[in-house]
């Protein structure tokens, strides 16, 4: 069984209001260790066995047309360590 | 002139948005999202509501739903369309119509009577206004803030496919103050508000939004 | 753990059993053991320990609710009564309505979003069980002081919640309540009322009969989270600083209960139920023995059937769980196929698990083996009783004698401050910014909703028949007078459906308070219900159904007495209602009703620090002469506007009035310091045509009216007071953005 | 400059209607790599210079008490490479 991590963030041209409310809420509570903060998407599949190459690409494939939308978002796929 | 209305699985304005159709004079009906089939009908609206939850994106799941097939061809072959809200966010994500919508920029789902300025009255949906015309129709969501690139906005605007923007300020971050677009031949619109949710002041805040279902009828005849 | 079955449990009576952390006392496990002729299986105890919590069985309450009941004018609008999921009236034309307000106060604390977004959810499937598409929702909120800085994280995620979780079933939410006070600042409270509606034959109840039909689950597979969540966490005194044992709460997916609802009413537009119970509090120890006891007592189910979200789950913890979006259908064997065929068209997961019998036992299998064998009424209805003692607590004496006297404003410039303190006030406030969150809309038949004094929404399209719904608590009164607040609560809620021109109908109501253990509290709860009660009783009105919330106190501290009474009217034409505000120059005011100058309770008194007094006493016969005004105020087309007077008295009638059509008014006032903040109930300000003024004075017959002014101009005039609706509407509604942004 | 990065997600136990939603979803498209998926938030925090040992410990805070909800959450602190 492995875990493969689909990391997505909005692009850095996209306004990202979550991003910014976290930011200024940071420092409310007297945190201010923070220059700017973005938010993303972080997503765990599970897959049975080790990953094929095909399967590689599958995820690749649905990060792109399904779990990102390459309008307003970047994606990252990894498999967890 | 028949007039189909889509559910999927989370759609919640479906019933209003028929309620709007037959009001207007069109023969209104449901189509479901899980049959690849049109029933016959000249123009399709998208209704609001969360879809599958909206959980992933607004929109992103639905567009694959196999009614969708049908409805991308259609409109790709000049059927009028129109997608209100989550419809608007099925038709961006689906690629009918640029841009994509996202979070309102203060975080909250906003729901107020909205006004707007149509700028564009030579799409489908449209018609029935004249140019430059200020309506009132509720607003209700959470991800409507449009977004897109410079290109794609520098071409919206001169392409005159702004159909509708918010009057006053803007109330989700929407680039240029966007409330509705439409496609290059003005068959396809996307718009955020919802004009089925005024086509009575009983229980809208006007009875402007009835244009919508009216010039579709009239662009049908015509 | 070994599984602990029935024989196990014959064979070894003296294993040693968790009853107390399961929060049984030991009287009531020794009752469970003479029940049984034995000890209780581990799965056993657990259906007990939450089935008899607080709760879920009433203990500390029944003894009182009983009066609802004893106390009731007989009804014949009243088709369901207390017992069911909720209530059901007749309001004609063939309609059904059902309502009902609950809680989820203490999970909101927890986790504000979930806390709320489930309390929601669940009042919906109660409604839904009933037979009824859900039409509304409503969303009394209390909360602890506006500025602490608690309120901020806690008071956001709750709006968010309601919103996220109603906006997402498409129900426009037609109205609630949001007040601070000190004693909630630990223990929010988050009410949640639904209404629904149907046709008199499509009513559902919640019993299994008929031997060899099927016991069917659908809706969202079990998991772990909330495992005696509600009915624990809702029964013991919460400690804010309390460590491990909370639960974890219940996280819900509104979506699967919106496909939940439509999938629901397709099967039951083809009556392919015999009985219905949807699955909140105890989960499926719940749902079983609750079908089972409604119908002849016999049902057998297997429970590793239940389709399981997290596959280590035990079967004492499946018992228990209170994972959301899930019913239990009794169908009949020749229906089960259609019944299976909606469920997938919605694609909902649906599962038999077992099947009524003939017999009086309620029988759980686990793999084969007997894990549950009991009387399912010593599980759902029999539970222990108690008449916990009460007395009246030491602070009503030294409270009721304190004489109330804050500063009352005299100078032109003290009453414009006054009037704009007033307008800003967290309680008094505009509250856009929480309403603007929710969905008014959906449906496309919301007549009525937030500021409107109720919400009301249109159930025919054709005749324009429709139900206009409000709910009221005044703590304040509550605290000084328990009996006297219930009733005043009652009054208000009730002429809150009048203003409009509605006829009351019913009442729903959540009792929320402290703990039945302090025999103080115990009291206030007493003197709510016989206030209640006697109230209906004497207003002709049944009391449908409810929800008690007790536990509601951090430390030694509890909440104010804060009982929560809905009122459903009925109107026959949704058309002609009197609007709350006018939107003309040149009407003329009024205000009917008597005033008198006991600011006890009032938000003029606790914004002076004050809290002590003697409550008004109501009067219900003056009440329901105002409400008949009222009703032929609209149809006799009399009244251009009615806005009740509540919280705040006439200065924040009036702020409302003018702001929400923009259109000012000039009032003349006798005493006007006085006038505008006191709080005496049984009041409304109308707006006529003067050309109707003759029929306002005749109409109105021994009822005191007295002359504001008239409407018209950009401002709000009070003698020589002179406040721009600019500035009144910036003071009114810049409050809630300041402090929640 | 570097990046901060805290990834939080639901405990295992806590539904995922995220989660759920997309993992049905992939199968109707074609996907049929995923045994389940679990979707969650990825926060990315720039910080000034290097990041110190109070700055981290900070950031942990604010992970514990804004950034996640411990009731129903947990979270992971990393620097990213
Ligand atoms: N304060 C109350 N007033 C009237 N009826 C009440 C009150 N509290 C509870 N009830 C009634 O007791 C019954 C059981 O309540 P409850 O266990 O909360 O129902 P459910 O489990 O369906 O939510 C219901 O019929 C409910 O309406
Ligand atoms: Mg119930």
């Amino acid at each position: 069984m492995a875990i493969i991590v689909v990391e997505v963030m909005l692009k850095p041209e996209i306004l990202d209001p979550q991003g910014v409310a976290v930011g200024a809420a940071l420092p409310r509570l007297g945190f201010t260790f923070a220059k700017s903060v973005r938010q993303g998407k972080r997503f765990e599949i599970e897959v049975e066995g080790t990953p094929t190459a095909a399967q590689m690409a599958d995820i690749e494939k649905a990060a792109a047309t399904l779990l990102a939308n390459p309008v307003i978002e970047t994606y990252v796929v990894k498999v967890q360590a | 002139m028949k007039v189909g209305v889509i559910t999927f699985p989370g759609t919640l304005d479906d019933r209003d948005a028929l309620r709007a159709a037959s009001v207007a004079g069109t023969t209104a009906i449901s189509l479901w999202h899980d049959e690849a089939d049109l029933k016959g009908v000249d123009a399709v609206i998208l209704p609001g509501g969360f879809s599958y939850g909206d959980y992933l994106r607004c929109g992103a799941i639905s567009r694959f739903a196999p009614v969708m097939t049908k409805v991308i061809d259609a409109a790709n072959g000049g059927m009028p369309l129109l997608g209100i809200c989550n419809g608007f966010q099925v038709l961006c994500e689906a690629h009918l119509l640029p841009g994509a919508l996202t979070r309102n920029k203060d975080l909250h789902f906003l729901c107020r009577d909205q006004k707007l300025v149509i700028e564009n009255n030579s799409t489908a949906w449209t018609s029935d206004y004249t140019k430059g015309q200020e309506i009132l129709i509720p607003l209700k969501n959470g991800e409507g803030s449009f977004q897109c690139d410079d290109h794609t906005l520098a071409q919206l605007e001169s392409e005159g496919r702004i159909v509708a923007r918010y009057v006053g300020e803007n109330p989700n971050g929407s680039r240029n103050l966007i409330a509705g677009i439409t496609n290059e031949r003005g068959n396809i619109v996307g718009l955020m508000p919802h004009p089925e949710h005024a086509i009575e002041t009983l229980t809208g805040p006007s009875s402007d939004g009835l244009g919508f279902f009216t010039s579709v009828l009239k662009a049908m005849v015509k | 753990m070994a599984l602990d079955t029935v024989a196990l449990a014959t064979n070894n009576p003296d294993t040693p059993q968790p009853f107390a952390e399961l929060g049984l006392k030991s009287d009531e496990y020794a009752r469970i053991k003479e029940i049984l002729g034995r000890r209780p299986t581990s799965s056993e105890l657990a259906m007990y320990s939450v089935m008899w919590s607080e709760h879920c069985s009433y203990k500390s309450s029944k003894v009182h609710l009983k009066q609802f009941g004893d106390k009731a004018v007989k009804s014949d609008a009243l088709l369901v009564g207390i017992g069911e999921n909720a209530g059901v009236v007749d309001v004609g034309q063939g309609y059904a309505v059902t309502f009902k307000v609950e809680s989820h106060n203490h999970p909101s604390f927890i986790e504000p979003y979930q806390g709320a977004a489930t309390g929601v959810g669940g009042i919906v499937r109660d409604i839904l069980t009933m037979g009824a598409r859900p039409i509304a929702v409503m969303d009394p909120l209390r909360f602890g002081p506006a500025d602490a800085p608690d309120t901020r994280r806690v008071l956001p995620g709750v709006i968010a919640g309601v919103g996220g979780y109603g906006n997402c079933l498409g129900l426009p939410n037609i109205g609630g309540e949001v007040v601070f006070d000190e004693t909630y600042l630990g223990n929010p409270l988050v009410n949640a009322l639904c209404v629904g509606v149907m046709k008199h034959s499509d009513i559902k109840l919640a019993k299994a009969a008929g031997a060899g039909n099927l016991v069917v689950l659908y809706g969202a597979k079990t998991g772990g989270d909330g495992i005696g969540g509600v009915s624990v966490l809702a029964s013991e005194t919460f400690e804010a600083t309390g460590p491990a044992k909370r639960p974890a709460v219940q996280v819900g997916d509104p979506f699967v209960e919106k496909v939940l609802i439509e999938c629901s009413l397709e099967i039951f537009a083809e009556d392919l139920v015999v009985g219905i119970q949807d699955l909140g509090g105890a989960g499926l120890s719940c749902a079983t023995s609750e079908l089972a006891s409604g119908g002849s007592g016999g049902m057998k189910v297997e429970l590793d059937r239940v389709p399981l979200r997290d596959a280590t789950l035990s079967p004492e913890e499946i018992l228990m769980s209170e994972s959301q979006e899930r019913m239990c259908a009794i169908v009949e064997p020749s229906k089960i196929d259609r019944f299976l065929e909606i469920c997938k068209k919605w694609d909902v997961t649906v599962t038999v698990i077992g099947e009524v019998t003939d017999g009086d036992r309620l029988e759980i299998t686990w793999h084969g083996e007997i894990i549950v064998d009991v009387p399912p009424r010593t599980v759902a209805h029999e539970g222990p009783v108690y008449s916990r003692p009460l007395a009246e607590p030491a602070y009503i004496a030294r409270v009721n004698a304190e004489v109330i006297n804050p500063v009352i404003p005299q100078t032109a410039q003290e009453i414009k401050d006054a009037i704009l303190m007033m307008a800003a006030t967290p309680n008094l406030a505009d509250k856009s910014w929480v309403t603007n969150q929710y969905d008014r809309y959906v449906q496309g038949n919301t007549v009525q909703s937030q500021p409107d004094d109720s919400g009301m929404v249109r159930i025919d399209e054709k005749t324009h028949l429709g139900v206009a719904v409000a709910t009221d608590a005044n703590a304040n009164w509550s605290y000084l007078n328990p009996y006297e607040g219930a009733k005043l609560a009652l009054a208000e809620a009730s002429r809150n459906i009048a203003t409009a021109g509605a006829i009351p109908l019913a009442v729903t109501n959540c009792l929320n308070f402290g703990s039945p253990e302090d025999p103080g509290v115990m009291w206030q709860f007493a003197e709510t219900v016989r206030g209640l009660a006697d109230g209906c009783l004497e207003m002709g009105l049944p009391v449908t159904g409810g929800n008690v919330s007790f536990y509601n106190q951090t430390g030694g501290v509890a909440i104010l007495p804060t009982p929560v009474i809905g009122v459903l009217g009925v109107i026959d034409d949704v058309r002609t209602r009197t609007p709350m505000s006018f939107d003309r120059a040149g009407l003329e005011l009024y205000l009917i009703g008597a005033s008198d100058e006991n600011l006890s309770g009032s938000e003029w008194a606790y914004l002076h620090g004050m809290r002590g007094g003697q409550a008004p006493t109501a009067d219900l016969q003056r009440e329901m002469r105002l409400i008949k005004l009222l009703v032929k105020g609209r149809t006799e087309n009399i009244f251009t506007a009615a806005h009740d007077l509540s919280q705040g008295g006439l200065t924040a009638s009036l702020t409302e009035m003018v702001l929400r059509y923009n259109v000012g008014a000039r009032i003349t006032l006798a005493n006007p310091g006085i006038t505008l903040l006191v709080e005496t109930p049984g009041r409304v300000v109308v707006a006529v045509e003067a050309s109707k003024s003759a029929m306002l004075k005749e109409a109105a017959g021994d009822i005191p009216l007295t002359y504001l002014g008239t409407t018209g101009g950009d401002s709000l005039i009070i003698n020589d007071v002179e406040i721009s609706l600019t500035e009144l509407r910036t003071a009114h509604t810049s409050t809630f953005q300041k402090l929640f942004g």
